[in-house]
């Protein structure tokens, strides 16, 4: 899922395609519905962000950014960020070497447990954490008489965005590392590599687009999660509360433009997101290019003989 | 004339994938279209279909010009490299397709999908998938598909290139029985010299968008019309001499240089089956070492040390090899019977030259 | 009562001088005080957080940072409930403190006693709103349930203040019709047929209102209506107080559990009983709360016209009650609100 | 779970053992304890809370508004993955990009917009209202949201398999006198079938859990406007935690089983791959 859209064949479509090509009309047509459902969907809300937010001017924007909460805020958001995303790689990573290159029982039930999360509704990812840590929950009593804090504060939102973006890097790198086989690492050991100089220089640089990309997304994620995170956060301004749930408290205070300054920063997180993502996929299908470019000189190179 | 091209240009962008080409296929022969990959065969071949537009010049199928038919109006059959066969269809199916489009009677199109899995012997597999199926039985399929709605002409796309060796060469064999039962008119890409000569009875040779050469395969080997198709249509061994007092010398070989000025380079051309090898040293003018022998099957590929260092090349029989109790390490006397001096530009190529000795009748011909 | 808080809050300076004096050459300690609120007070605590701070500064030297969480009063309640560990909690109902009591044990059951007026330091009622004109000419409650009326209230499961609409319609009713249940909920239901979006808290709704321009009325606490009508967006809006409503009592109280963990029960005792200061009136009035110390609310009678106003406790026989009558799965809300 | 055959490569046990710890304490011991906590409750109790009037209001909902965003994404997703891959416009990339928009964005975020964009006073709604088109506080809201949500599932589930459709396919359809319609109902069309079901199906998954993006849109309000994730919260905000965790297992269900189609349909798609 998400998906490492492959761009190679881009090219072969430059050709003139005669008779098997729609006419002007349908094209333009078509182009013209892609381009209208695009521009409502996605386009304008994009646009939207940004007007409201400096709908009172850059003055209050700026301020809006500078409140205590508002930096506390995205202070805490980084924070969790900075706690899940790298988690959430190390687990990736040792989930994808163990299901791509290795062959054993019960694979594709552990492929959708670590799915499950991106089908699971946020809210019930807060709510199966508050069962567990609540006062009301499994553990809560035990952690509250040795004073320990789950939910309500730092751990307990990083969980429940733990839960949410946990399967971003592993389900990038899976595919990829598959992709590759295992002919490298193998051909690494037969050289006396060890397996930890094989992973990280033959596996990890055969496989960093992916990774990189996964990570992105769980980044963006991490960020961005509401619904979780609002079941286990306990909205405690300057606190607990993330820039998602600041952006709400905003806009409940009546303070439109406010919401709207805290919600362009993370829609601006998103096309930073977008804007890395493309470069990967660029630099990818570059590296891709040139792979090819240099194989058909090689074959090109050979004489008939 | 079934399909005559008359000034073809194709351009992609700046570059021009075809150049100015004109010739024509007569009715029932069966044309290879030969050349290394990217030299334009496929993009001829895609523009007789109507795959792809001329950027100038005429097409014509059966007297009629069909630039301005759409490929649905050029009644062809057309077999693609991969065969580009339905996925989602099975054999039958798959055959039956373009039968109906042309609005066909289902008991028609029964019998006459019927007659093709006949013909190309895919009885019992109708109704499988592609996925299910072997290279050669794909390709089968795809020539029974391209057939069924009986095309005009029939077009393949380098038809043997994605099967192994062993099959290939018996597609190629069952290809010229197919031809020969259908005589349809046929034209076929490859870049695989051995196998247009082999199969076709005229070929057309291409070469970076431009014709090289039009002819039978005796006329392309034996009348090369430039280094080029010489260089492609079989083997030949190249040596780079320069000219001192009318003769061309490299190490101890010397050829005729006609009027060259002193310290002109020549580029001397011959095929491996013009060095002529002697046991006996004193036969021929040059003294030489076999230093190695690689067997090729029927065919030996042998390599010759002179005394200057300089190495050549050569080819014979298994019979031949034997008869001259050749070994590595023999000392032989050799010489170059047939040669060419190439023109400093690929393009025309002067007539072979024959050296002064003649070999002795014991030894046969072995072109 | 008064009494009784002023011994407390002498002893409890008494034991903070010695404290202090012990402490002197150690200095002052910094507090931290988690108050978890509902929605519509946060302009209200923000200013009187700071003015605790700086009385508790001159009293004993101490620093008091006050946190604030706000949200729908039930979802708070929740959360302390869940852990969240609030100092003080003050919320629109007695019946969310109820819940927290009942449910975590965290504060006795007789919690509401242990402040005066049943811990309320400031009350409340509840006003329409109408557009510039009043346009749709409301007055009273008979005319929200006219054909064609748009009504903006909070839904009653989830939010304090929509639960005070909701009973104050049904109060309401009941008088007019001389308490007859069933008059009571047509009329009730006649009015949530007027209510084209249930939004989940307080605010929520008068941001329909006021930002979505969506509705003819909305219903709401008074301090939020004078609130938009005097600050937010003065000269857009004007309020109509109906001839009866019900008299709000937000609760405050101390969550035991918490600050005796925390060392932070004088604190927190003492921000509560801040509230009913001088100062603390003061403050509640300028936020458009009606204060209860008379001496502040009669500086104030041109804010707070008199109305008559009935209690959850006269009319529905408490909150407990009123809940299970009322908002409980099945109950008459369940019954009206189902299209 | 032990590796099957000889594999000389290391760190089986390491990054399997990992694996599974984690997986753990993330997820399995937390699902397993609602589904504990859950047993608790008698069947009876669990039937009668999951099946209230409210909670298959708020299924209808969240089911029927799913469905329709996946389909809607289902149509334009095609249309727009087909533009992408085949057409050549300005702006292409840039429209490539932003269809992973909604994947980047904060769901609350997204809700905050849209609503906005379609209230009666937005950049949308302004025309739209007027027209009887009400997309902020109703069930039409939750629709445009999930379709949000799901936009970049169909899109990105096609774009390979169109990318990796051989152009040759659809020639021959055309040298065998085929034209386009007949050619895409009959070749294309059913080659990518598979694909934009799957697309349809995690666009749908994604939809049925959604919370943020729709509460700032519905109005919320009970057997109207209000999804079932609302609805577990909702429950929570009243105490009353056994009917939240009665929703919350069935969607939980919901989820897994949809899961698994989703793993079949992919598995359904490679079927005529050799």
């Amino acid at each position: 899922m998400g998906g490492n859209v492959s761009r190679m064949n881009r090219d072969a479509t430059a050709k003139s395609q005669r008779g098997t090509e729609e006419s002007p009309l349908v094209k333009g047509l078509l182009v013209g519905v892609c381009g209208l459902f695009l521009a409502v969907f996605l386009l304008l809300p994009l646009i939207n962000v940004f007007a409201q937010a400096l709908a009172k001017g850059w003055q209050l924007y700026w301020a809006s950014l500078r409140e205590p909460d508002s930096l506390a805020a995205i202070k805490l958001t980084l924070q969790i960020a900075a706690i899940v995303v790298p988690l959430n790689t190390l687990f990736g990573v040792c989930a994808a070497w163990a299901i791509a290159k290795f062959e054993f029982r019960g694979k594709s039930l552990l492929i959708t447990l670590i799915d499950l999360p991106f089908a699971v509704s946020p809210v019930v990812a807060g709510l199966i954490y508050v069962i567990m840590f609540g006062l009301q929950g499994y553990l809560g009593p035990w952690l509250d008489r040795h004073d320990i804090q789950i939910i309500f504060a730092v751990p307990g939102i990083a969980l429940a965005t733990i839960f949410v973006t946990f399967p971003f890097v592993a389900r990038e790198l899976i595919p990829v590392m598959q992709a590759t086989g295992r002919e490298q690492e193998e051909a690494a050991l037969t050289l006396g590599a060890g397996a930890w100089r094989t992973f990280w220089h033959v596996t990890l640089p055969s496989v960093k687009w992916g990774l990189l990309y996964g990570i992105i997304l769980c980044n963006a994620r991490a960020m961005g999660e509401f619904g979780a995170v609002s079941v286990v956060s306990g909205h405690v301004s300057g606190v607990t509360n993330t820039m998602p749930l600041h952006v709400e408290k905003l806009y409940n205070e009546y303070q439109g433009p406010a919401a709207f300054a805290v919600a362009s920063l993370l829609a601006l997180l998103a096309l930073v997101t977008l804007g890395l993502k493309t470069l990967l996929e660029w630099k990818q299908q570059r590296e891709y290019q040139n792979a090819q470019v240099s194989a058909t000189e090689a074959a090109v190179g050979r004489q008939p003989e | 004339m079934s399909i005559e091209l008359r000034n073809i240009t194709k351009q992609f962008g700046a570059v021009a994938a075809v150049n100015n080409v004109s010739f024509s296929v007569k009715e029932g022969e069966l044309m290879a279209l030969l050349g290394p990959s990217g030299g334009g065969k496929t993009t001829v071949l895609r523009m007789i279909a109507g795959l792809e537009e001329p950027t100038s010049g005429d097409i014509f199928i059966q007297g009629q010009r069909v630039n301005d038919l759409s490929v649905q109006q050029r009644n062809i059959g057309f077999v693609f490299q991969n065969y580009a066969l339905f996925k989602n269809m099975n054999v039958f199916k798959n055959i039956a397709f373009g039968l109906k489009i042309k609005k066909w009677k289902r008991r028609d199109i029964k019998a006459r999908v019927a007659e093709l899995v006949k013909l190309l012997g895919l009885e019992g597999l109708e109704k499988r998938y592609a996925h299910q199926l072997s290279g050669g039985q794909r390709q089968r399929v795809a020539i029974a598909r391209a057939l069924a709605p009986k095309p005009s002409v029939l077009l393949l796309d380098e038809p043997f290139g994605a099967v192994d060796a062993k099959i290939r060469q018996e597609l190629r064999e069952w290809l010229v029985t197919l031809h020969h039962e259908l005589s349809v008119t046929t034209i076929f890409v490859t870049h695989d010299q051995e196998e247009a000569m082999e199969v076709s009875n005229r070929i057309v040779i291409f070469s970076k968008g431009d014709l090289e050469q039009l002819g039978t395969p005796r006329e392309v080997y034996e009348q090369p019309a430039n280094e080029f198709v010489a260089r492609f249509v079989g083997v030949m061994n190249v040596l780079e001499a320069e000219v001192k007092d009318g003769v061309a010398r490299v190490g101890e070989l010397q050829f005729a240089a006609g009027d060259q000025p002193d310290g002109a380079r020549l580029r001397i051309g011959f095929r491996p089956y013009a060095v002529q090898v002697s046991p006996d040293v004193n036969l021929y003018p040059y003294r030489a070492v076999l230093i190695r022998t690689y067997f090729l099957g029927i065919m030996l590929r042998l390599e010759f040390e002179l005394g200057s260092g300089l190495v050549l090349r050569s080819r014979m029989t298994k019979e031949e090899y034997a008869q001259l109790g050749l070994e590595d390490g023999k000392a032989v006397s050799l010489q170059i019977r047939n040669y060419r001096v190439l023109a400093a530009e690929e393009s025309a190529l002067p007539p072979e030259r024959q050296s002064a000795y003649q070999p002795p009748p014991s030894i046969a011909e072995n072109i | 009562m008064k009494c009784f808080t002023g011994v407390n809050l002498k002893t409890f300076f008494l034991v903070s001088a010695l404290g202090i004096a012990a402490a002197s050459s150690g200095g002052a300690r910094d507090v931290t005080l988690l108050n978890v609120s509902y929605d519509p007070t946060r302009e209200l605590y923000l200013e009187f957080n700071a003015a605790f701070a700086k009385h508790w500064k001159e009293k004993t030297g101490d620093t008091v940072t006050v946190k604030q969480s706000h949200g729908g009063s039930s979802k708070q309640a929740r959360s302390v409930i869940d852990g969240l560990r609030a100092d003080v909690v003050t919320l629109a109902l007695a019946y969310d403190i109820d819940a927290i009591a009942e449910r975590s044990k965290a504060l006795p059951p007789d919690w509401q006693q242990r402040l005066p007026g049943n811990s309320s330091p400031y009350v409340s009622t509840l006003g329409f709103l109408v557009r510039k004109g009043n346009p749709k000419d409301i007055k009273d409650w008979d005319d929200l349930v006219k054909p064609g009326i748009s009504v903006v209230t909070p839904n009653p499961k989830t939010s304090g203040v929509a639960r005070w609409n909701y009973l104050a319609a049904w109060g309401y009713a009941l008088k007019a019709n001389q308490n007859d249940q069933k008059k009571a909920q047509e009329y009730v239901a006649k009015l949530y047929k007027n209510v084209p979006v249930l939004d989940s808290g307080a605010r929520g709704a008068t941001t329909t209102f006021i930002e979505r321009g969506i509705g003819d009325v909305l219903i709401n606490w008074e301090n939020e209506l004078l609130l938009v009508t005097r600050k937010t967006n003065p000269g857009q809006f004007e309020i109509v107080m109906p001839t009866v409503s019900i008299l709000a009592e937000p609760a405050v109280a101390v969550i035991d559990r918490n600050v005796n963990r925390k060392g932070t029960a004088d604190v927190a005792r003492a921000y509560l009983e801040y509230l009913y200061s001088e100062t603390g009136q003061e403050i509640a009035a300028k936020h458009f709360y009606r204060p209860t110390l008379e001496s502040v609310a009669a500086k104030h009678t041109d804010t707070f016209p008199r109305l008559e106003l009935f209690t959850v406790a006269e009319m529905f026989g408490g909150w407990q009650q009123a809940h299970r009558d009322h908002f409980t799965e099945g109950g008459s809300f369940d019954r009206i609100y189902k299209p | 779970m032990i590796a099957k055959r000889h594999n000389p490569l290391p760190g089986f046990g390491l990054t399997m053992g990992c694996t599974i710890l984690y997986l753990s304490v993330i997820v399995l011991i937390p699902i397993g304890g609602l589904f504990l906590r859950t047993l608790e409750m008698s069947w009876a109790d669990f039937w009668r809370l999951a099946t209230a009037d409210r909670a298959l209001a708020a299924y209808k909902l969240t089911f029927g508004a799913s469905l329709i965003g996946a389909s809607i994404n289902a149509v334009f997703g095609t249309i727009v993955a087909w533009v992408l891959v085949r057409y050549e416009f300005p702006g292409k990339r840039f429209f490539d990009a932003l269809v992973d928009f909604p994947f980047a964005l904060p769901t609350a975020v997204a809700g905050l917009t849209l609503s906005n964009l379609f209230a009666a006073n937005g950049w949308l709604g302004q025309f739209l209202v007027p027209m009887g088109i009400k997309g902020s506080f109703t069930p039409l809201g939750v629709v445009i949201a999930l379709t949000f949500i799901g936009l970049p599932f169909v899109v990105r589930t096609l774009q390979p398999v169109l990318e990796s459709f051989e152009r040759e396919v659809e020639e021959a359809a055309a040298t065998l006198g085929a034209g386009r319609l007949r050619t895409f109902f009959s070749i294309v069309a059913p080659t990518l079938l598979p694909a934009i079901i799957t697309g349809f199906a995690l666009a749908f998954a994604r939809a049925i859990g959604e919370y943020g993006s729709v509460i700032f849109i519905a109005g919320n309000k009970p057997y109207e406007s209000e999804i079932a994730p609302l609805l577990i919260v909702i429950r929570l905000e009243e105490y009353d935690y056994t009917a939240a965790m009665a929703l919350a297992v069935v969607l939980l269900v919901v989820s897994f089983l949809l899961l698994i189609t989703i793993n079949l349909l992919e598995r359904w798609a490679s079927r005529y791959q050799t």
